[in-house]
């Protein structure tokens, strides 16, 4: 059973797929029904596992051999141990409630059959990327986890938007990929192995095994995780991938692709804290070690979305830049040489976020594909269900006990105030933008009147799409109490207690603890001041226009509107524009469009002339000749 | 003397021989059956060569002729091409008023020439195979000989093939010069003396001749006016069974032959490889014409499978080998549909592909895979195959930088390449046709040869161990002194 | 003088394989390039006999040989494929053949 | 006397092969063809310098022979005149001739320096020798020139046939 398991969780979705598309294609709600069936199974069978005696308790493997030549020898396999099976649990329980919700929400949808078996393979490959016991496999379905993004991304290809966010998606997770391709080939070539037990195991008996290359491997695998977790600066692709479906936003930006590159850098730890060390070439940079530069670029990310997401006006790439922002966090606490509570933030982040997403994707529906947050507004009576789960979820993102959220963010802070000063300052900015711009939107979404026309009356999605949400509300609350952490690290399940841990932070760290408070409490504040009843953004507009209405109440407003707010606002502008025009203006635009100006002017060496052609070859024979006679 | 290790070559030829001689007496609606028993006579051979085991290298006439595990791999891959080659051939020259037996003669004469190549182990040899090979090419891209495109690749493809033909026999001359034989071991031990600068320059001036037919820079011009200029068929022969055989002379000349001389171009041989990625890759991204975009990309792909020369070993040899088969699959598959989806004179435009899923959504599927595979993407063969090429490479990056420079343009040869490669796909999945097309009928015997390329792409991309030990035992062959 | 040996003909082959070179890049006129390729064949043929003789191997003669019958083939095809242009289009210039490129 | 020869031979066949690929008086290819008929003639010439008798023979019958009559029969049926003065292509003129000297001259210097000293000539090619050679060691690539005229034909025919219509 304990082998058994894991193959049936990897292979059903992969055969509803196989069968959606070969047969069940023309009846719709067979499809769905088989998608939904697969990963369900999946979700218990997880528990299963979980429950089964010793089944957690240590990492095992089961393989077969695949690919024996010479001295490769890569096993196709899967390796259990706890982190696999957080995360397969992560992956089917937040993507079940999904497909459920996409029953719903996709149901005028043509394609519907389509979708379902895109969604299934989705699911098998990110569930391959889980299980994968050595780099070439979780290579494979890293990649296939590409193409089938690329196929939900850009799944309503009839909008140019869609198909190019599709396109610009997998282009540029391509780019990422190729650093971490380029670094598992320099792992192996050193190593001598793609097994990640058996290169852990070498690490060890040797740990500058590596040599010179250590630091530059672990960054080139870093890239991997750089396009698929949406680093600065291969992020851009994320906030357009919101073209697609809500539900596969949901998936892609809660509980699946994006947390692949936090799950691998995860995976592949001790890869990225090996000794560091530069090649010659680049020995300028000694002293610098990889999980530094990983650890600024964390940081990095998660403060300039968190800028970003404060002057957003479509609701989906509001929670597009907080998801980046999130993920920010997480790999900065890998930087910190922290993947505990990287995966632990992973973990309840996926619930959340999820269900953020739903939530957005009720709201899209009842407003019939509205997305831009000044022309909602009072939903809170209107759809009371989905302003509750919102709220949770807000609440868990912004880290408020005794929330999911709270604890997972609360220990990457503790992490950081332990190791980095600096860090912890930078972070808690961070923590006062999440707060922010998610009660931002919280107020401007559902506070408030309704900024709509009278015939619109929205209502809450049916009960197979709320189901979904509701059962994510309760892992959000819950999460809390899950000790994730300590369960990665190995100690037994249980010997803390319950309350023990829920008071951990206030023990462990107080100072860190309140302050995170504060930060919500700070964040939430200047929400409540800038966006309470408001109708259009305060931030653009000239402060004497809101002075000339509440003078004398809003002073203080006024003066967060002037000073802070202004300042943020400025701030969220720089972070913007550097976003659009230098990272995808100059970086994409202007790489993709010097290499095409290349590639057109190169060809104009074609010129089509059969003398000019017989030329090029003489001087190329003569230049050859030259070298070797010299 | 061991004639009967020529078996293969000389059925192949009897077969073209015996085909011309039936033409004569078969009735003009029957000349498809003629192209049938071609196909199947060829499906036998390949099927009769698995007899010969790969076991130690045997010779024939004086040492001219050696069969050894890499030229019965390289036998195979060009019997395996020529069937898919001459099944396109059959569905395209329903376009031709007559002449489906000669094209289908011509085909099996030019794959003869191949499979003499794969055993040359003597310049004579190495010249006349390269000239059957050439010599026929030249009759198959202008075989269209009404159709003005046809016949202007057909005169590029003849003087250039021509001018690297005389460096190739001038070379040869000098080598012969600096020796005094013509066989590729010297008197001495298995590799040519090398010291004197004459078999230095000659061997420089052979390898353009070789590199005419991988089409690699410099003497890569040809390639993307002659594939876009030649019949569909002709064009899907040339990348996959022409460039086949280059390399296999290459690998001959380089590691068998002149091991040290390899060694002291390494330089070069890696700047082509990277010259040859970036123009391949940079000159494509602007393509409309789809067989053109295969021309340039075919630069490129030579370039790929020189990485795996320059480490001058027999990793790397094995890498081309693999990589040969994964993108003969590929790029035939990909001519198949270039051959099937497009009316007769129309230019084989990528934008009208638009719309190719819903006329046929065989096609769309099979030209999609076929460049997923091209632009090296899991779990397809192309990917594997790039995978080894680049790690002989990324190994040596450890000895020296220059290495890691070339790793360098070769990945961004690669992600340059995805730009183009998923532009092919775009079109047929994600535009709208400027106007409904009726539906593409697809034959059996093309449907069929279309099916075993990509069992092939996507076989050898998920259980890529057989084909790799194959190509393995094959480079294993190889007598590296 | 030094009397005439091995280098005195690889001399004059490679003056005569440059020529023809010479003749292939520069002349537009498909017929005078095919009479150029001609010309580097037969300095490749100079130099065979040459070595053939100074080095007392048979061989490269027999090469020559077979050299000179692969030249007649591809002049046969080179021309018959000229003919078939000719009636398409009349012209024999090589820069009039630039339809396929860029 | 042999030396002399050898200095006329190949005088006369850079002279003729010049003026067949880049004749300045004339743009007739006519005239090219019977300048590169002379010029084969001069090799065969150096061939017989050789002792390769038989090779000077089968170069005399075959080049000056059939090739050039298909030249020149070619000529005729297309009914090739003077080309016509084109714009004087200085820039590509001199490249060119800067590429064909320079391969000259590379070649040259490989063929000087690795010559070394001039062998005695030894060996005496007769069409016996000749003959045996090709039907032993040289059977092979003997006959698949063989296959190869059998697919220059079949292309030549398939090429020149006119469209059935």
């Amino acid at each position: 059973m304990q082998t058994l398991f894991p193959w049936l969780i990897l292979l059903l979705p992969l055969a509803a797929a196989a069968l959606i598309s070969l047969f069940t294609r023309p009846h719709r709600d067979l499809s769905a029904r088989l998608s939904i069936g697969a990963i369900v199974a999946g979700f218990w069978l997880t528990l299963l596992l979980f429950a089964l005696p010793g089944a957690a308790a240590q990492a095992y493997e089961t393989r077969i051999p695949w690919l024996a030549a010479g001295g490769l020898q890569i096993d196709f396999g899967l390796r259990i141990d706890r982190l696999s099976l957080l995360m397969a649990l992560v992956v089917t329980a937040v993507g079940g409630a999904i497909h459920i919700y996409s029953y719903e929400y996709m149901r005028g949808e043509r394609r519907f059959s389509t979708y379902f078996a895109c969604l299934s393979l989705f699911t098998f490959a990110m569930l391959g990327v889980v299980f994968a016991p050595n780099f070439v496999q979780m290579f494979f379905f890293w990649e296939l986890v590409g193409v089938s993004s690329y196929l939900l991304i850009g799944f309503w290809f009839e909008r140019p938007a869609a198909a190019d966010a599709g396109l610009k998606a997998f282009l540029v997770n391509r780019v990422g990929d190729l650093g971490f391709l380029l670094g598992i080939l320099l792992v192996w070539s050193r190593l001598g192995s793609v097994h990640f037990g058996e290169l852990e195991r070498r690490l060890a008996e040797n740990p500058a095994a590596l040599g010179a290359m250590a630091t530059v491997a672990g960054l080139l695998i870093f890239c991997g995780a750089l396009g698929k977790s949406a680093q600065f600066p291969l992020h851009i692709w994320l906030p357009d991938a919101m073209e697609g479906p809500t539900p596969v936003s949901a998936l892609i930006h809660a509980a699946t692709m994006v947390a692949a590159g936090v799950y691998m850098l995860a995976r592949v730890f001790f890869l990225l804290a090996a000794t560091p060390h530069w090649p010659a070439a680049l020995h300028f940079l000694e002293g610098l070690d990889a999980l530094e530069i990983i650890r600024i670029i964390g940081l990095f990310t998660a403060l300039m979305a968190g800028l970003i997401a404060l002057q957003q006006d479509d609701i989906k790439r509001v929670l597009a830049y907080s998801t980046l922002s999130q993920l920010g966090y997480m790999v900065m606490a890998i930087g910190l040489g922290q993947p505990g509570p990287a995966m632990f933030h992973l973990a309840t982040h996926a619930g959340f976020k999820a269900l953020l997403f739903l939530g957005a994707g009720a709201i899209i529906l009842a407003l019939h594909h509205e997305q831009d947050i000044w022309r909602m507004g009072g939903l809170r009576r209107a759809m009371p269900l989905t302003f509750w789960t919102f709220l949770i979820a807000t609440l868990a993102l912004c880290a408020v006990p005794p929330l999911g959220g709270f604890y997972s963010k609360e220990s990457i802070l503790a992490h950081a105030w332990h190791q980095d000063k600096l860090v912890f300052a930078l972070a808690w900015c961070g923590s006062v933008l999440t707060a922010l711009y998610m009660f931002r939107l919280v107020l401007v979404v559902f506070g408030g009147s309704p900024r709509r026309p009278r015939d619109a009356q929205p209502h809450e999605p049916s009960h197979i799409a709320t189901w979904p949400m509701l059962f994510l509300a309760g892992l959000t609350v819950l999460a809390g109490g899950a000790d994730v952490e300590g369960f990665l690290a190995g100690g037994a399940q249980g010997t803390a207690s319950l309350a023990s841990r829920l008071a951990g932070p206030l023990a462990h760290a107080p100072f860190v603890m309140l302050a995170g408070l504060a930060a919500t409490g700070l964040g939430f504040a200047m929400a409540w001041g800038l966006y309470r009843g408001a109708y259009r953004d305060p931030l653009p507009a000239r402060w004497s226009t809101l002075a000339s209405a509440l003078r004398q109440r809003l002073l203080l407003d006024a003066w967060y509107a002037r000073w802070i707010g202004g300042s943020f606002e400025a701030l969220a502008c720089l972070a913007s524009g550097v976003d659009r025009w230098i990272i995808a203006g100059a970086a994409v635009r202007g790489v993709h469009g010097s290499v095409e100006l290349t590639g057109r002017l190169l060809r104009l060496a074609q010129t089509g002339k059969v003398s000019t052609y017989a030329f090029a070859l003489g001087c190329g024979v003569a230049a050859l000749l030259y070298w070797l006679i010299r | 003397m061991n004639a009967i290790l020529t078996m293969p070559e000389m059925a192949v030829t009897a077969l073209a021989l015996g085909l011309l001689v039936l033409d004569l007496w078969t009735p003009a609606d029957r000349k498809g059956d003629l192209g049938i028993a071609a196909i199947g006579g060829l499906a036998l051979i390949l099927a009769g060569s698995f007899l010969f085991g790969a076991g130690a290298p045997q010779y024939a006439f004086g040492g001219m002729y050696v069969l050894d595990g890499m030229a019965l791999f390289f036998k195979r891959l060009m019997l395996g091409v020529g069937v898919v080659a001459l099944a396109a051939a059959l569905e395209y020259s329903k376009r031709f008023a007559a002449g489906t037996a000669e094209y289908c003669a011509l085909i099996l004469l030019a794959v003869s020439g191949m499979m003499w190549a794969a055993s040359a182990n003597h310049w004579a040899l190495l010249f006349v195979s390269v000239e059957l090979m050439t010599v026929t090419f030249y009759v198959l891209v202008s075989f269209e000989r009404t159709r003005m495109p046809s016949l202007e690749a057909g005169v590029k493809y003849l003087i250039l093939g021509a001018l690297a033909s005389a460096f190739l026999v001038y070379g040869v001359a000098l080598v012969f010069g600096g020796t005094g034989t013509l066989g590729f071991a010297g008197d001495s031990g298995p590799g040519l003396g090398t010291g004197s600068v004459l078999v230095r320059v000659g061997l420089a001036l052979v390898l353009a001749g070789l590199g005419f037919k991988i089409g690699m820079v410099p003497c890569q011009f040809w390639a993307p006016d002659v594939y876009q200029g030649a019949p569909a068929p002709t064009a899907a022969l040339l990348a996959a069974g022409s460039k086949a055989a280059g390399f296999a002379l290459l690998l001959r000349v380089l590691l068998e032959a002149a091991p040290d001389w390899a060694l002291e171009m390494r330089p070069v041989l890696m700047l082509i490889a990277g010259a040859s990625i970036l123009y391949g890759n940079l000159c494509a991204i602007p393509q409309r014409n789809l067989k053109r975009l295969l021309g340039y990309s075919s630069i490129a792909h030579a370039g790929y499978m020189l990485l795996g020369i320059v480490v001058l070993e027999r990793a790397g040899a094995a890498a081309i080998l693999f990589y040969l088969a994964g993108y003969a699959c590929a790029v035939l598959a990909a001519f198949l549909v270039a051959a099937l989806a497009f009316d007769p004179g129309e230019p084989e435009e990528i934008p009208a592909l638009a719309g190719l899923h819903r006329r046929s959504p065989y096609l769309a599927a099979a030209l999609a895979l076929s460049m997923i595979s091209l632009a090296g993407i899991p779990p397809l063969v192309g990917f594997f195959g790039k995978f080894l090429l680049l790690k002989g490479v990324v190994l040596a990056a450890f000895d020296s930088r220059s290495f890691g420079w070339l790793a360098g343009v070769a990945l961004a040869g690669i992600v340059t390449s995805f730009y183009y490669y998923f532009g092919v796909v775009r079109a047929i999945y994600w535009s709208a046709p400027a106007a409904e097309r009726p539906p593409i009928a697809v034959s059996r015997v093309a449907g069929a040869a279309l099916g075993a390329c990509l069992v092939g792409i996507v076989a050898a991309g998920v259980f890529p161990s057989p084909l790799l030990e194959a190509a393995r035992l094959a480079a294993g062959a190889l007598r590296i002194p | 003088m030094t009397p005439v040996g091995l280098p005195h003909y690889l001399v004059l082959s490679a003056l005569l394989f440059s020529l023809g070179l010479l003749g292939v890049v520069l002349r537009r006129n498909l017929l005078i390039v095919f009479i150029s390729l001609e010309l580097m064949l037969n300095a490749a043929n100079i130099a065979l006999v040459a070595s053939a003789r100074f080095l007392n191997r048979i061989g490269g003669q027999e090469m020559v040989f077979v050299v000179i019958a692969v030249a007649a083939a591809e002049v046969a095809v080179g021309l018959a494929l000229l003919a078939a242009l000719y009636r398409q289009r009349p012209t024999v210039q090589s820069n009039d053949l630039d339809a396929l490129k860029f | 006397m042999q030396d002399l020869l050898f200095y006329v031979f190949a005088a006369v066949a850079l002279i003729a092969g010049f003026l067949a690929v880049a004749n300045p008086f004339s743009r007739n290819p006519l005239a090219s063809a019977l300048f590169l008929a002379v010029a084969l003639v001069a090799v065969s010439g150096l061939f017989v310098l050789l002792h390769a008798f038989f090779l000077g023979a089968v170069q005399i019958l075959i080049y000056a022979g059939a090739v050039m009559v298909l030249f020149l029969f070619v000529i005729m049926l297309l009914d090739l005149r003077e080309e016509q003065k084109r714009r004087a292509r200085k820039v590509a003129a001199g490249l060119a001739s800067a590429l064909a000297l320079a391969l000259a001259a590379l070649i040259s210097a490989a063929a000087l320096a690795g010559g070394g000293p001039a062998d005695p000539p030894a060996l005496e090619g007769g069409a016996r020798a000749l003959g045996r050679a090709l039907f032993t060691d040289f059977l092979l690539p003997f006959e698949i020139v063989a296959v190869l005229l059998v697919a220059a034909m079949v292309g030549v025919v398939w090429l020149s046939r006119k469209e059935a219509a």
